[in-house]
C-alpha cells in the first residue's frame, strides 16, 4: 500500500512503468479532472438520487467535471456507455452496474488502462476495480427481519412479502436476508411480486387482502410498493391494522422518509446511494493523491416516526 | 335535340403526365345537357384520367375546365360534387365494413335534430334508390358481403343519389350481366330526359350503340375522332381506337375437341362455415374436353365464380358430394398450389384484389407461380430465366409496357389482365379456368385474348370460361353451360344459338317477370 | 308494398341476430375467463372471494386506466393506425398533474385542463406527423413515446412527485384525492366510474356520429373515403388527438389514485391497451371493431390478472398463463362468422 | 425481335438505376447522421474521437445484436407481420446458453445448437398460431413475448446466470468467450463480424432465392399470392421461424459478450429492431423493403446513440433527440420516388 501511495505521488510519468496499473493520474489540486458516471437506470428514483448526490458533491470540488450516462437498465448499453467514456478518455470512472458479471470485463478494461474505477451499489466480479462503495442488501434484509420479529410481531403474526422485479439482485438479497432473521413465529401468508412499482404493489395487495384478510405486517422490498400496498389496505379499510415496512428511505419528497413521517409506512431502512462517498473517494485519489480502501460498506439506518423528520432535514441540508 | 343543347362542361387543352407517361395531352372535351357522351379508347388511352380530372380526383393537370361557362379548378372530389359532377369510379371504391346506406351517404350523412346521424332517413332513401336501379338489398348489409356485381350497383346508386348535373360512368357494367345492364339503361334514359349530361365509358361496343348519342375516341391520350354514336359501327370505333383495322373479333377456327379432360358429376359443396351471399355448387355436372372452350353463363350470383374457385381448390372449406375427374382421375386440390401442380390454372375475376401485387414489377408478377422451377441446381433463382420467361410472356400476349420493371399497377386494366393471364400460361396448365377474363379489357386486347384462347385450345388445353358478356360466350365458346342457383340448368351449342336464346336461358322462368 | 316491409322486417331481424352473435363472440372469452375465475377462486367460509363486490370493483378499478387508454386506442386502430405513445403520455400527464398541483399550487380545474390540453396537443402533433407527412403511425408514436418519456423526466427532474393534500403551499386541493376514493357508500371506485362513463360515451359516439362513419371509412378504405369527400387527414389527426387526450385523462386518474406522478408511470401500458383492443375483436388493419369489444377485452385481462393474483400463482407462471389466454382469446375472436 | 430485346435491355438498365436510387435514399439518412456525428464529435489533440477505429468498431459492436434481430424482423415485416417477441426470445436464449454451458456443462456446439433450436421452434410455433388460426401477428407475438419472458425466468430461477470459463464443472468452455473478443489484431469485434456476415447472407438470400420471391408476394398481396400458387402459410411460418432463430443467435452473442444470461435481457429490443427496419425503408404493410435498408437503419441508430453519448447529452434530452431523429429519418424515407 505504501508503495502505491509513493508511486502516486510521483505523478503520471511513472504510470507506464509496469506494476499494478491502479494508480490515478494524480496532478494534485492544480489539475482538472473529468469523471464519467455510468448509471444503470436513472428511471429508478434511487438511482436518480445517486446521480443527484454525485452532482451535488462534485459541485463542491472545483477540479471535477462529471459526465453522466444512463444505461436504461440494459447491460449491453452500459457496456457501450463505459466504452464511450474510454473513448473520451475520462480520468476516473464511477459505475453503478446494472448487473455484476456483464460489466466485469469492460470495467477491467478501464482499470487496466490505468483509470481508477469506483463501483457503487452493486459489485462487479473479481477485483479489477479501485474501490467498491455500497450498502449490503442482505444485511438490510436481516435487519428488517429482525425488526419484524423483535419489535412488530414478537408474539408471532401474519406477514405478506412484496418482492421486487424477479431476477434482480436486490430483490433476491432483500428476501434472503429477511428470512434469515425472521424466525419461525411469524407466518408468511402470501408473497406477491410488485416489480418495484407502486401500482403493482397496490394491485397485488388488493388481491392478497381478499384471500387473507388477517394480515399484520406487509414487508415490501422498496418504499413505492409499500405505499401501493398502503393504498390497497386503505381501500379495504384496513390501513390502521396493518404495518407497512419498506426499504430505500430516499430523502426526497416522494420518498420513504416522508412516507414514514406522514404515517403511511411504519418503518423503512435507508439504502444509501454512496454518491457523496464516491466523490470523496475520487477527491482522495485525484486531488489528494492518496489511496482509498478497496471496500467501503455503508451502514443502513432504521427510519421510524421518531427520526424521520430529522433524517430528512439532514440529508437535504 | 341533343346537339344544340347547352354545354354543361367544356374541357380545353387538358394535359396530364404520370412520370414518363403522358396520360392526356391537349384534350378538348365537352358534355351537353340531355346527352350521353361515350368516351372510347384502348386500355390506357387516358379515359379514366380525363374523367378523374373532371371529377376533382386528379388536381395537378394543365388546361382549362368550364362548368356552364364559368372556369373552375377543383381542389378535390367534394368541390366537383358541389359543382354538380358525380363519378362512378372504375375501381369499386366502397368501404367494406360500412352498410350500403352508410356508403351511399358517406361524407354527407343526414343528421337528426341533435346532430346524430339519421339512420332511418338514410335507409329509406337508400331503399328508394336501390329500387330505382332494380335491386332489392337490405340497406344495412355491410358492403363487404356483397358480390362484385352488387357492389357495382351500389356505386351506381351512390352516384345517382348525388343528383348531379353531370354523371360520369367509368365502366359501370363491367361486372353486370344483361338484366342489370338493361335496368341501368332505363335509368340512363330517364336521366337524359331530365336534362343531365352523362359520360359513358365502356369496352362493350354493343352498349355504346344502344345508349350513347355521341362518341369520342381517345388514343394515347389524344382525341382522334368524334362520331355520332347512333351511326357508328363497332368496326369504325375499333379502327379509331387502335389506329389500324382490327381483324375479326371472335374466334376464327373451332378445332376438333379431343378426349374428355374434366368431368364434374353432381358436385355439391357443403361449406364448413357457410357465408351469406355465396352460392356454392349445389349440383353441377359438366364436362370439358381437350382443346374445347366451354362457357359458363348465368345471372349475378348464379354460382359461376364459386364453381371455378371450387375446382381450383380456392373455394370454401367443407365437404364435397359428387365427383370431379381430371383425365379420368379423382381430383380434389387442397389449394391453388396443389391445383397448379395437377395442371389446373385459374385467372380470377378481380385482378386488382385477387390477381396482382400492384406495387411489384411486371416481371415479379409474371413469374411468381413458377419461380421455384427456375432455380439453378435447386438453389438460386436464375435471373436470366426470370427475365426470359417474363419477356416472352409479355411478347406473346402483347402486353403494352415500357419496361418489365414497371410496377404492374401502372399498367392499364387490360394489360394488367394479360399479366395474370400470362402468369397462368407459364405454369403450362392442362385446364384453364377463366373468370370474366375480359372484364374492363379494350376491344383490341379482347381480340388478342380471344386469339390467344384459340391458340391455347389449339394446343389441347381445355378452357372453362365464365363470362357475363353473352356475345363473348357465343363468339368464343364451343358450348355454354348455363348456371342458376348453383346448378346447371341448360347446355347449349353456340353454333346453334343467338344471344337472345342465351339470355332467355340465363333468366329462365324469371325472364317473364321483367327486369328481375 | 308488402315485399318492402317484408324486407325491412327481415333485415332487422337478421342484423340484430348478427350483432348479437358478434357481441356474444366478443363476450365469449370474457365469460369463459369469468367462469374460470369463479371455479378457481379461493373461498373463505364458503364465500367465493372472487365474486365479492369488493373484489369485483377492485378488478374494474385496476383496469380503469388501461381501459380509458384502450378506448382512445380503439379509435386510432379503427382508422388503421396505432399509438405506442399512450403509456408515456400517461406518465407525462401524471407528472404534469403532480407538478402543477404541488409545485405550482394550481387549482384542480386549471391543472386538469392544462394536462388534458398537453395530451390533446401531443396527440394532434403525432397525428399531423403521421397524416400530413405520411409517416407510419407505428414509427411516429414510437418516437412520441421517447419524447413524452423524456419530457416527463425533465418536467419532474427525474423524480416521482408526491402529492400531499391540504390548503398550504405545495399541497394539492383535497378534491383531487377523490380520484383515489370510492363513492356510493364507499363501494364504487371513482376511476371505475370514469371508465364506465367514458365507455358509454364512446359507444354512443361511435354508433351515432357522422365522425364515426368517417372513421370507419378511413380505416376500411381510405381512397373510397377520400373520394366520398371524407376529410381523411382531419379524421386521422383528430383520432390521435382523442387518444392523447384519453391517455392524459388516464394519467390524471393515475396520479390521483397513487398520490404521485412519476415519470416512468405507464411504462408498457400501450401493449396492454392494444391487447385489450385486439382481444375485443378490433382489427389492427382498421375499419372493423367496437368499443364494446375493447371494454370486454380490458375486463377479460383484468379478471385474468385478478384471479391469478388471488391464487398467488407464481409470477413467472402468470406470464405463461397470460400469454396463452391472450392467444386463446384472439383465436376465439376468429370464430366470428366471416364478413 | 428488336422490340423484344429492347424491352429486356431497357428493363435491366432501369431496374439498376431504380435500385441505386432506392439504396441511396436508404443511405441518405445514415450519411446525414454520420456527417453530423463528425461535426459534433468531441476532439482531443485535433483527433476526431468519433472517427477513431476503436470507436467506429464500438458502434458496430453495439448495434450487432439489434442488427441481427432486425434482419429477422425484416423478413417478418416483409410478409406484413411483426414480431414483438424477439427481445424476450433473446433473453430466453441468453439464459439458455448460460444454463446449458454452466449448470449442465454442455459443450459449446451442443449448447448453441439447442438454443438455436429453441428459438427456431418458438418462432415456428408463433408463425403457426398466426398463419393457421389467422390470429394477428401483433397479438400472437405479444403473447409470445410474455411466454418467453416467463420461460426465461423459470429456466434461470429468476436470476442472472453468470458464465465462468474453464474446464472444471460449472464452467463454460473458453471458446464461448470468443464472442466477447476482437479479432484481426484485436480490432474487429466478433459480434460485428457475425452481424456483417449474416447481413451479407440475408441480402443474397433475398435477392436470389425462390422463397424470397414468395415472401415479397405474400407481403404485397396475400390473396393474389395464394391464388398464384404461393404456399402462403408455409412462407409465413418459416419467416417467424427465421426471426426466432436469429433472435436466439442474438441471445447467444449477448450471453457471450456479457458472460451472463439474465432473464430480463433484451427488454425493449423489439422496438429498436422495428425502428431499424422501418427507418431502413421497409413498409410495415409488407411487400416492400430490403435488408440493406435495415442494416443502414441499425447503423443510423447506432451512430446516433454513439454521438449523443460521446457528447454526454443528458439522458432525458437524448430521448427527445432520438425521437425527433427517428421521425425525421422516416420522413426522409417518404421522399423516395413513388413506385
Ligand atoms: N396513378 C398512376 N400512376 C402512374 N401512371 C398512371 C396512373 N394512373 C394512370 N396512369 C397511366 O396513365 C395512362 C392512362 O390511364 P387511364 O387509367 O386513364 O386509362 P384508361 O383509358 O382509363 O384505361 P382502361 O380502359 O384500362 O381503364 C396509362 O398509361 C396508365 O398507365
Ligand atoms: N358474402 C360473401 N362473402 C364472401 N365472399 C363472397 C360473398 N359474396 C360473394 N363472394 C365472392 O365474391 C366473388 C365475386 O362474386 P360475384 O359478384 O362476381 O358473383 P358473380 O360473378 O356475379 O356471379 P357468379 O357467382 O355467377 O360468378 C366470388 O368469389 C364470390 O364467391
Ligand atoms: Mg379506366
Ligand atoms: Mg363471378
Amino acid at each position: 500500500l505504501m508503495l502505491a501511495v509513493t508511486a502516486c505521488g510521483t505523478t503520471s510519468q511513472n504510470s507506464g512503468k509496469g506494476g499494478p496499473a491502479t494508480q490515478a493520474k494524480c496532478e494534485g489540486p492544480g489539475g482538472k479532472y473529468v469523471i464519467g458516471m455510468s448509471q444503470a437506470n436513472v428511471a429508478e428514483p434511487y438511482r436518480q438520487r445517486m446521480d443527484d448526490d454525485i452532482r451535488a458533491a462534485a459541485a463542491k470540488v472545483p477540479q471535477f467535471e462529471v459526465k453522466f450516462a444512463d444505461a436504461a437498465q440494459d447491460n449491453a448499453k452500459q457496456v457501450s456507455d463505459v466504452e464511450n467514456f474510454l473513448t473520451q478518455q475520462v480520468n476516473l470512472l464511477i459505475i453503478s452496474p446494472n448487473e455484476a458479471t456483464p460489466l466485469t470485463a469492460v470495467v477491467k478494461k478501464a482499470y487496466d488502462k490505468g483509470i481508477p474505477v469506483l463501483v457503487l451499489d452493486r459489485k462487479v466480479d473479481g477485483d479489477s476495480y479501485t474501490s467498491f462503495i455500497g450498502a449490503d442488501n442482505r444485511d438490510i434484509g436481516r435487519q428488517a427481519g429482525k425488526y419484524v420479529a423483535e419489535k412488530l410481531l414478537p408474539g408471532g403474526g401474519k406477514l405478506v412479502e412484496l418482492k421486487g422485479l424477479p431476477g434482480s439482485t436486490p430483490a433476491q438479497e432483500r428476501s434472503e436476508g429477511f428470512h434469515e432473521t425472521l424466525g419461525t413465529k411469524v407466518q408468511v401468508v402470501a408473497t406477491g411480486v410488485g416489480d418495484w412499482l407502486r401500482e403493482k404493489g397496490q394491485q397485488q395487495l388488493d388481491a392478497i387482502l381478499k384471500a387473507n384478510p388477517e394480515v399484520d405486517v406487509v414487508y415490501a422490498h422498496n418504499d413505492p410498493m409499500a405505499e401501493g400496498a398502503y393504498l390497497a389496505a386503505k381501500a379495504a379499510g384496513r390501513e390502521s391494522k396493518i404495518k407497512f415496512i419498506g426499504i430505500d428511505a430516499l430523502p426526497i419528497p416522494s420518498g420513504g422518509v416522508k412516507a414514514v413521517e406522514q404515517g403511511r409506512i411504519s418503518a423503512t431502512f435507508t439504502y444509501p446511494t454512496g454518491g457523496k462517498e464516491a466523490i470523496a473517494a475520487a477527491k482522495t485519489l485525484l486531488v489528494d493523491c492518496k489511496q482509498v480502501e478497496k471496500k467501503q460498506t455503508l451502514p443502513t439506518q432504521l427510519i421510524t416516526k421518531e427520526n424521520a423528520e430529522r433524517v430528512y432535514r439532514e440529508a437535504n441540508g | 335535340m341533343a346537339n344544340d343543347a347547352p354545354k354543361l362542361v367544356r374541357m380545353t387543352g387538358i394535359g396530364k403526365r404520370y412520370g414518363g407517361v403522358l396520360a392526356c395531352q391537349d384534350v378538348d372535351f365537352d358534355i351537353r345537357a340531355g346527352e350521353v357522351h361515350a368516351l372510347l379508347g384502348e386500355n390506357g388511352a387516358g379515359k379514366s384520367t380525363l374523367m378523374k380530372i373532371l371529377s376533382g380526383d386528379v388536381t395537378d393537370y394543365s388546361g382549362e375546365i368550364e362548368i356552364e361557362g364559368a372556369p373552375v379548378r377543383f381542389g378535390g372530389p367534394v368541390d366537383a360534387q358541389r359543382a354538380g359532377i358525380a363519378m362512378i369510379h372504375q375501381e369499386l371504391d366502397l368501404v367494406p365494413g360500412l352498410s350500403i346506406a352508410e356508403n351511399l351517404y358517406l361524407g354527407r350523412e343526414p343528421r337528426t335534430r341533435i346532430g346524430t346521424v339519421d339512420g332511418k332517413q338514410m335507409r329509406v332513401w337508400t331503399q328508394a334508390l336501390l329500387r330505382r336501379i332494380g335491386i332489392e338489398l337490405d340497406p344495412r348489409r355491410p358492403v363487404g358481403e356483397l358480390r362484385v356485381g352488387e357492389q357495382q350497383l351500389v356505386t351506381i346508386a351512390r352516384a345517382l343519389s348525388l343528383d348531379a348535373k353531370v354523371l360520369i360512368m367509368d365502366e359501370p357494367t363491367s361486372a353486370l350481366s344483361t338484366a342489370e345492364v338493361e335496368q341501368l339503361f332505363a335509368v340512363i334514359d330517364e336521366l337524359r330526359r331530365e336534362g343531365a349530361g352523362i359520360v359513358y365509358i365502356s369496352h362493350r361496343m354493343d352498349e355504346i350503340g344502344r345508349v350513347a348519342d355521341r362518341a369520342t375516341v381517345l388514343r394515347n391520350g389524344r382525341i382522334v375522332e368524334e362520331f355520332d354514336a347512333r351511326q357508328m359501327t363497332a368496326e369504325q370505333a375499333a379502327e379509331a381506337m387502335v389506329g389500324r383495322p382490327v381483324r375479326t373479333l371472335f374466334r376464327t377456327s373451332h378445332g376438333e375437341a379431343g378426349e374428355e379432360l374434366l368431368r364434374v358429376e353432381d358436385l355439391v359443396v357443403h361449406p364448413r362455415r357457410p357465408r351469406s351471399g355465396r352460392n356454392e355448387p349445389a349440383g353441377i355436372s359438366l364436362t370439358v374436353r381437350r382443346g374445347e372452350i366451354v362457357g359458363l353463363a348465368g345471372l349475378l350470383g348464379a354460382g359461376r365464380t364459386e364453381l371455378l374457385e371450387t375446382l381450383y381448390g380456392a373455394g370454401s372449406a367443407g365437404r364435397w358430394d359428387g365427383r370431379v375427374l381430371l383425365d379420368g382421375v379423382d381430383v380434389r386440390p387442397r389449394g391453388p398450389r396443389a391445383a397448379l401442380a395437377k395442371g389446373i390454372a385459374f385467372v380470377p375475376e378481380d385482378r386488382r384484389i385477387s390477381g396482382l401485387v400492384l406495387e411489384h414489377s411486371v416481371l415479379a408478377n409474371t413469374v411468381v407461380s413458377i419461380v421455384d422451377k427456375l432455380r439453378i441446381a435447386g438453389v438460386v433463382v436464375s435471373r436470366r430465366a426470370e427475365q426470359a420467361n417474363a419477356a416472352e410472356s409479355a411478347k406473346r400476349l402483347r402486353v403494352k409496357l415500357s419496361s418489365l420493371a414497371d410496377p404492374v399497377g401502372t399498367l392499364s386494366g387490360g394489360n394488367q389482365q394479360k399479366v395474370v393471364f400470362g402468369r397462368m400460361l407459364l405454369t403450362r396448365p392442362k385446364l384453364l379456368l377463366l373468370d370474366e377474363p375480359t372484364r374492363g379489357v379494350d376491344i383490341n386486347a379482347k381480340a388478342e385474348i380471344y386469339q390467344l384462347l384459340s391458340e391455347i385450345a389449339g394446343q389441347g388445353i381445355g378452357v372453362l370460361l365464365a363470362s357475363s358478356e353473352l356475345a363473348e360466350l357465343i363468339g368464343v365458346c364451343d358450348r355454354v353451360v348455363v348456371l342458376r342457383g348453383g346448378r346447371n340448368v341448360r347446355e347449349l351449342r353456340t353454333s346453334e344459338i343467338e344471344e337472345a336464346d342465351l339470355l332467355a336461358a340465363t333468366m329462365g322462368e324469371t325472364a317473364a317477370g321483367g327486369a328481375r | 308494398m308488402s315485399t318492402d316491409s317484408d324486407v325491412t322486417v327481415n333485415s332487422r331481424r337478421r342484423t340484430d341476430w348478427r350483432e348479437t352473435l358478434f357481441s356474444f363472440q366478443s363476450f365469449f372469452g370474457l365469460i369463459a375467463v369469468f367462469v374460470a375465475a369463479i371455479v378457481f377462486s379461493p373461498r373463505r367460509n364458503g364465500e367465493i372471494l372472487f365474486l365479492t363486490s369488493d373484489n369485483l370493483f377492485n378488478v374494474v378499478r385496476a383496469v380503469s386506466e388501461i381501459g380509458i387508454i384502450a378506448i382512445g386506442m380503439t379509435f386510432v386502430i379503427l382508422v388503421g393506425g396505432i399509438d405506442l405513445s399512450v403509456g408515456a403520455v400517461l406518465g407525462l400527464s401524471a407528472v404534469g398533474s403532480a407538478v402543477l398541483l404541488v409545485h405550482d399550487d394550481l387549482g384542480v380545474f386549471p391543472a386538469v385542463l392544462i394536462v388534458l390540453a398537453v395530451g390533446l396537443v401531443f396527440g394532434l402533433l403525432q397525428g399531423m406527423a403521421s397524416a400530413l407527412f405520411g409517416i407510419q403511425a407505428f414509427i411516429v408514436t414510437l418516437a412520441g413515446l421517447q419524447i413524452a418519456r423524456g419530457l416527463a423526466r425533465i418536467w419532474s427532474d427525474g423524480q416521482g412527485v408526491a402529492i400531499a393534500y391540504g390548503d398550504g403551499p405545495n399541497e394539492a386541493p383535497v378534491t383531487f384525492s377523490l380520484l383515489g376514493e370510492r363513492t356510493f357508500g364507499g363501494v364504487v371506485p371513482i376511476p371505475a366510474l370514469i371508465f364506465a362513463g367514458l365507455a358509454v360515451l364512446a359507444v354512443l359516439f361511435l354508433r351515432t356520429s357522422a365522425f364515426a362513419r368517417h372513421l370507419y371509412a378511413v380505416g376500411g378504405n381510405e381512397k373510397a373515403a377520400r373520394l366520398s369527400g371524407v376529410p381523411v387527414n382531419r379524421v386521422k389527426i383528430i383520432v390521435f388527438g382523442i387518444s392523447g387526450l384519453l391517455a392524459a385523462l388516464a394519467g390524471i386518474v393515475h396520479a390521483g389514485q397513487l398520490n404521485q406522478g412519476s415519470p416512468n408511470d405507464g411504462a408498457g401500458y400501450e401493449l396492454d391497451a392494444i391487447a385489450a383492443v385486439v382481444i375485443g375483436g378490433t382489427a389492427l388493419t382498421g375499419g372493423r371493431g367496437s368499443v364494446v369489444g375493447t371494454v370486454t377485452g380490458a375486463l377479460l385481462l383484468g379478471v385474468l390478472n385478478n384471479i391469478l393474483a388471488l391464487n398467488n400463482i407464481d409470477a413467472n407462471v402468470q406470464l405463461l398463463i397470460k400469454g396463452l389466454v391472450i392467444v386463446a382469446a384472439a383465436a376465439l375472436q376468429r370464430l366470428r362468422p366471416a364478413s
